[in-house]
């Protein structure tokens, strides 16, 4: 198990932009978004932080930009890191896949989709999950449904 | 959109048996869709559809506070209504720097055990059901009945119990709890070797469970499958020994680990740890520290501006919750990652080459709740 | 030779795991002693429910029809899907200050997912768990109650 | 012979005395079959009734459940509410089915073990047709149920149907040469394929008893092969409801559903019946060597009591395996006959056969 000082230590050795906001419960990264495939691909095959099980991805609409966010974990050594990537593009929001490294990233990249929009690129088979084609993003915090969604 | 469905469905070559398991299928366990593509008897491949049940419990988070949100979390994996509620308690109380009673904690974690035990019980059941011991159902359901009567006395419901509250308890236990919970350890602990007979030594049984659905660590580790699914393939995911909370660090109990890796493993880790709960229970029942059943906390409770994580061990496997917080006392977004949900997708990888009747036993082995995986 | 005894052992197992199974059936339909079910219509008058059980959120009233509720709609507030509609009115006490009281509690059934959140919050405790649970109707509307009682007023506390 | 005292014969020798005082001889013949034909619907019915209620009833004890008791006393009308349901029920058509195939599957299902009840000895002297080759018609005619099955599944243009028709076909052929070898080792040791003969036989002990270890080898796997035969759980793999949610019925509705349903059950009579009529001695009663008193009370309770007796022991054997057992995979189902049955009642044919030789048998 490396602490968090160890781990940013190797993580600033794979992208040196990386920052690390103090003051938060579990080790944060914030990377840019076309250096978040290879900083996980590097992170799963090193030996020292063997990141191999992911256990969340989602995203956070925070009006102004989307936060991609990814809990990783080694279920060698247990430590746990949270990645995240900032996309400001409302319009066309898009981010490389990690199915190739996660085969579980699939399904959590397809339901992100579904729900906020992001387009993953090189996912397999990047279709909506629950809802229809052309209903809107509903968890982004522009969305209305005034039909179905009664405001409080 | 049409042109899709339609690609959709003709995804196969020709010769393609292609059927759909579900929305309304008996052992599927709710509405859930599984396009099986077979070959004779035998599947070629899967694809889960899911949705039919979809809510939007993680829309309805940002519009309600953090102790309306848990009420909502019974509704996901309604088998282990307690654990979901825990682990919003435990993110609120986390976040917030308040510390529980040590009786909360206690009774909490005694709660967790039983609901894991009902939840087990109705799983055995339910598996041996799909594969044609329809007897076992009705077994199963009569002791989980014990369980269920307990819930009843102390909270009033039976299923979708919210009595955890963010800082405690809604209200103190019975004061029959102790002495029911006894009660159903003496008459549980007669009872389970009865399941043994009936289902766990029958050769019928053996055969049909043993080495099908074959999950290696690997996979099981890269689709993310935890709980007693991913035990049986060796994976040590044991929320309640990785990160401890509740009266977890307080008890001996052992993490139940099988090497088949097959359905048989998985079945086997699920009675062991209906033995295993029932040692937990046996040890904290009779500790109960006597104190209040609730922390003082503020009548409207609103958490830091942050993002904030807590994982549990629900029945099924690994809950997490995700909330970002903005100050408010709604959260800015709030995220569970279901254990089914990941358990759902390692099908298609298990159950290619084998027979039907061998993807229902492995479905049923994966112990998959519906609104779990859609929320 | 081997895989002969085998066979037979593989036989022999067989057929007393299957008798094992066998014998749990056989004793239950030999002990009817042990039938659980419970004749629900006709056990109704034994039929009792728990004290906590959540059948349906009551307003208690004494027996001078008096109640506890002030109206002040913390309930309405708290419930997380809008299933408690209080509707208020002010009327002129003994002393002549207008004052508020409750005219329609108004509570949906239908839509309640019993969270106990209005009881828990509710500062005057007005409100309390019902034990009927037969709350079966042809009609939806049915569902949805007024849970003062008609001429009902707000109990005084003694000061 | 002692057990003459409830013979049937007296009694259908006197219609026939009378009737034949009436009319012409092929009037006689007329009447009669329209008398025998109206008596065997009539039990038709009533024997199926019956057979779900104590289905229904023999499952929920086991359940440590109370069963249908909301109809009637104890539930007894329940089945007959529910053929009243079913009468009632739309025959929903099926869009691309073979409508011709599809009607006509019920009832070849349905007249497959009705005509197997012709044979089949009741009592002492109540037997429709005593053919000289009884156990062998018994056999053909109920194995032919698997063409209703066949038919039912291919034409119900659904897919689950198919996979349990094509199920139901691969069993109920190979389970059929079990069956056949089982009873066999009885018609060895009795000499006669006649049901009556094989009856008669037994008149100084019934064949489980006088064949030694190898009859009861055959009567175990006469029991298992003809549960697998009729489709019934541990083997209802054509049905498989939480595989295949209803097999080969899946599709059909109304009174076509309970053709099938009642033909399941009227199936598990015939074997049942059978069975008690090779191995248990039929409608003969229970006699113990030289006990001549005990003898002479079992003698007192009437042969038809005899055979539906032991007739309903055997169906409550065969609901015992259902409510207990999970069901087989399809592959295993076949290992279990080809690696299992099939060569032990070879071998226990060959043994019989040497026993009957050197006349060791009592």
């Amino acid at each position: 198990m490396l602490n968090r000082q160890e781990l940013t230590d190797i993580i600033s050795g794979f992208v040196p932009e990386a920052e690390f906001p103090e003051g938060k419960q579990l080790l944060e990264v914030i990377v840019p978004a076309e250096k978040l495939f290879s900083l996980v691909e590097n992170l799963k095959s090193d030996k020292r932080t063997a990141f191999n099980y992911l256990i969340n991805h989602t995203a956070v609409d925070f009006t102004t930009h989307f936060t991609v966010v990814y809990h990783l974990e080694s279920t060698d050594f247990r430590h746990l890191v949270v990645l995240k990537s900032l996309i400001a593009d409302r319009e066309n929001p898009n981010i490389d896949s990690l199915t190739a490294l996660y085969p579980t990233a699939e399904y959590f990249e397809r339901e992100v989709f579904d729900l906020f929009g992001i387009r993953f690129n090189n996912h397999p088979n990047l279709k909506r999950f629950f809802l229809e084609d052309d209903y809107g993003y509903p968890l982004r915090k522009d969305f209305r449904d005034e039909v179905n969604i009664i405001e409080r | 959109m049409s042109e899709e469905i339609i690609k959709d469905v003709i995804i196969g070559e020709n010769e393609d048996y292609i059927i759909n398991m579900g929305p309304q299928h008996p052992s599927t366990h709710g509405v859930l869709r599984f396009e099986v593509c077979l070959k004779g008897e035998t599947v070629k491949y899967l694809i889960p559809h899911i949705g039919y049940i979809h809510r939007g419990i993680e829309k309805m988070c940002e519009a309600n506070t953090y102790p309306q949100i848990i009420h909502l979390t019974d509704r996901m994996d309604y088998l282990s209504a307690h654990m979901n509620n825990e682990a919003v308690c435990l993110l609120v109380e986390d976040a917030l720097q308040v510390e529980v009673p040590e009786r909360v904690k206690y009774i909490r974690t005694i709660l967790d055990e039983l609901n894991r035990i009902a939840s087990h019980q109705l799983w055995w059941c339910a598996f041996g059901m799909d594969l044609g011991a329809l007897t076992s159902f009705f077994y199963g359901l009569r002791d989980r009945e014990h369980i269920l009567d307990i819930f009843e006395e102390s909270f009033g419901s039976r299923l979708l119990h919210s009595f955890v509250m963010p800082g405690g308890l809604m209200h103190d236990v019975h004061p029959n709890f102790q002495k029911r919970i006894k009660e159903f350890i003496t008459y549980f602990r007669k009872k389970l070797p009865e399941y043994d007979q009936l289902l766990t030594g029958n050769v019928i049984f053996q055969n049909r469970v043993k080495g099908i659905g074959h999950m290696s660590k690997e996979t099981a580790i890269g689709y993310g499958v935890t709980g007693p699914s991913g035990r049986g393939s060796d994976y040590s995911c044991d929320i309640r020994k990785i990160a401890p909370y509740g009266a977890y660090d307080k008890v001996q109990f052992n993490e139940i680990l099988e090497t088949g890796c097959d359905t048989w493993a998985r079945y086997k880790v699920r009675m062991a740890e209906m033995w295993e709960s029932l040692s937990i229970l046996e040890q904290l029942v009779d500790n109960i520290p006597e104190g209040d059943y609730t922390a003082k906390m503020k009548p409207i409770i609103k958490l830091p501006a942050g993002e904030y994580f807590q994982r549990v061990e629900t029945a099924r496997g690994e809950l997490a919750v995700y909330a970002v917080s903005d100050g408010n006392k709604s959260p800015l977004r709030m995220r569970f990652r279901t254990p089914n949900f990941s358990n759902l997708f390692v099908m298609n990888e298990i159950t290619a080459g084998h027979k039907i009747a061998d993807l229902i036993a492995i479905s049923g082995s994966l112990d998959l709740v519906i609104p779990d995986i859609d929320r | 030779m081997n895989s002969i005894l085998e066979y037979f052992a593989d036989i022999f197992k067989g057929i007393s795991s299957l008798w094992a199974g066998m014998r749990i059936t056989g004793k239950y339909f030999f002990s009817p002693g042990e039938i659980v079910t419970q004749q629900y219509p006709e056990n109704r008058a034994t039929l009792k429910m728990e004290d906590r059980f959540k059948g349906e959120v009551i307003m208690p009233h004494d027996e001078n029809n008096l109640h506890a509720c002030t109206g002040c709609g913390i309930c309405e507030m708290n419930c997380p899907n809008g299933s408690i509609e209080i509707i208020t009115d002010r009327v002129a006490n003994a002393e002549g200050k207008m004052e508020r009281v409750i005219d329609k509690h108004i509570y949906h059934l239908s839509m309640c997912t019993f969270c106990e959140l209005c009881i828990k919050t509710c500062p005057s405790n007005a409100l309390a768990w019902g034990q009927k649970f037969e709350h079966a109707v042809f009609d939806r509307s049915k569902l949805t109650k007024v849970l003062n009682q008609p001429g009902s007023k707000l109990r005084k506390e003694a000061k | 012979m002692s057990s003459n005292i409830y013979d049937f014969s007296t009694l259908t020798g006197s219609i026939h005395a009378w009737l034949s005082g009436l009319m012409s001889t092929g009037w006689v013949t007329f009447t009669e079959m329209v008398l025998v034909g109206l008596a065997f619907l009539l039990m038709y019915a009533l024997l199926g009734l019956f057979l779900v209620y104590a289905e229904r009833k023999v499952c929920a004890f086991m359940q440590n459940r109370v069963g249908p008791n909301r109809v009637g006393p104890y539930g007894i009308i329940q089945t007959i509410a529910d053929l009243i349901k079913l009468l009632m029920k739309e025959l929903i058509p099926i869009r691309k089915s073979d409508p011709l195939l599809f009607n006509l599957a019920p009832f070849i299902v349905i007249i497959c073990s009705f005509l197997a009840l012709a044979a089949l000895p009741y009592a002492k002297g109540l037997q429709a047709i005593d053919f000289n080759i009884g156990v062998f018609y018994v056999m053909a005619v109920s194995s032919l149920s698997v063409v209703g099955i066949l038919i039912a599944g291919w034409s119900s243009n659904s897919k689950y149907s198919l996979i349990g028709a094509m199920r139901s076909g691969a069993q109920i052929v190979s389970y059929e040469l079990s069956v056949g070898l089982s009873l066999l080792a009885i018609v060895v040791f009795a000499g006669t394929m006649q049901l009556s003969g094989i009856v008669e036989s037994q008149a100084d002990g019934w064949w489980i008893f006088k064949g030694h270890i190898p009859a009861v080898i055959s009567f175990i796997i006469f029991l298992i092969a003809s549960t697998a035969e009729i489709n019934r759980g541990p083997f209802d793999l054509a049905e498989a409801e939480s595989e295949l949610t209803a097999g080969f019925h899946t599709e059909y509705s109304g009174i076509k559903f309970a053709f099938f349903f009642l033909a399941e059950y009227m199936n598990m009579f015939i074997v049942a019946a059978l069975g008690a009529t090779v191995f248990l001695g039929g409608w003969m009663p229970f006699h113990v060597g030289h006990w001549e008193g005990f003898n002479n009370i079992m003698d007192y309770i009437p042969s038809v009591v005899w055979f539906f007796s032991k007739t309903f022991f055997l169906i409550w054997v065969i609901m015992w395996f259902k409510w207990t057992f999970p069901r087989l995979r399809i592959d295993q189902l076949l290992t279990l006959e080809w690696k299992y049955l099939l060569p032990i009642s070879l071998f226990n044919i060959v043994f019989i056969a040497f026993i009957v030789l050197m006349g060791w048998h009592f």
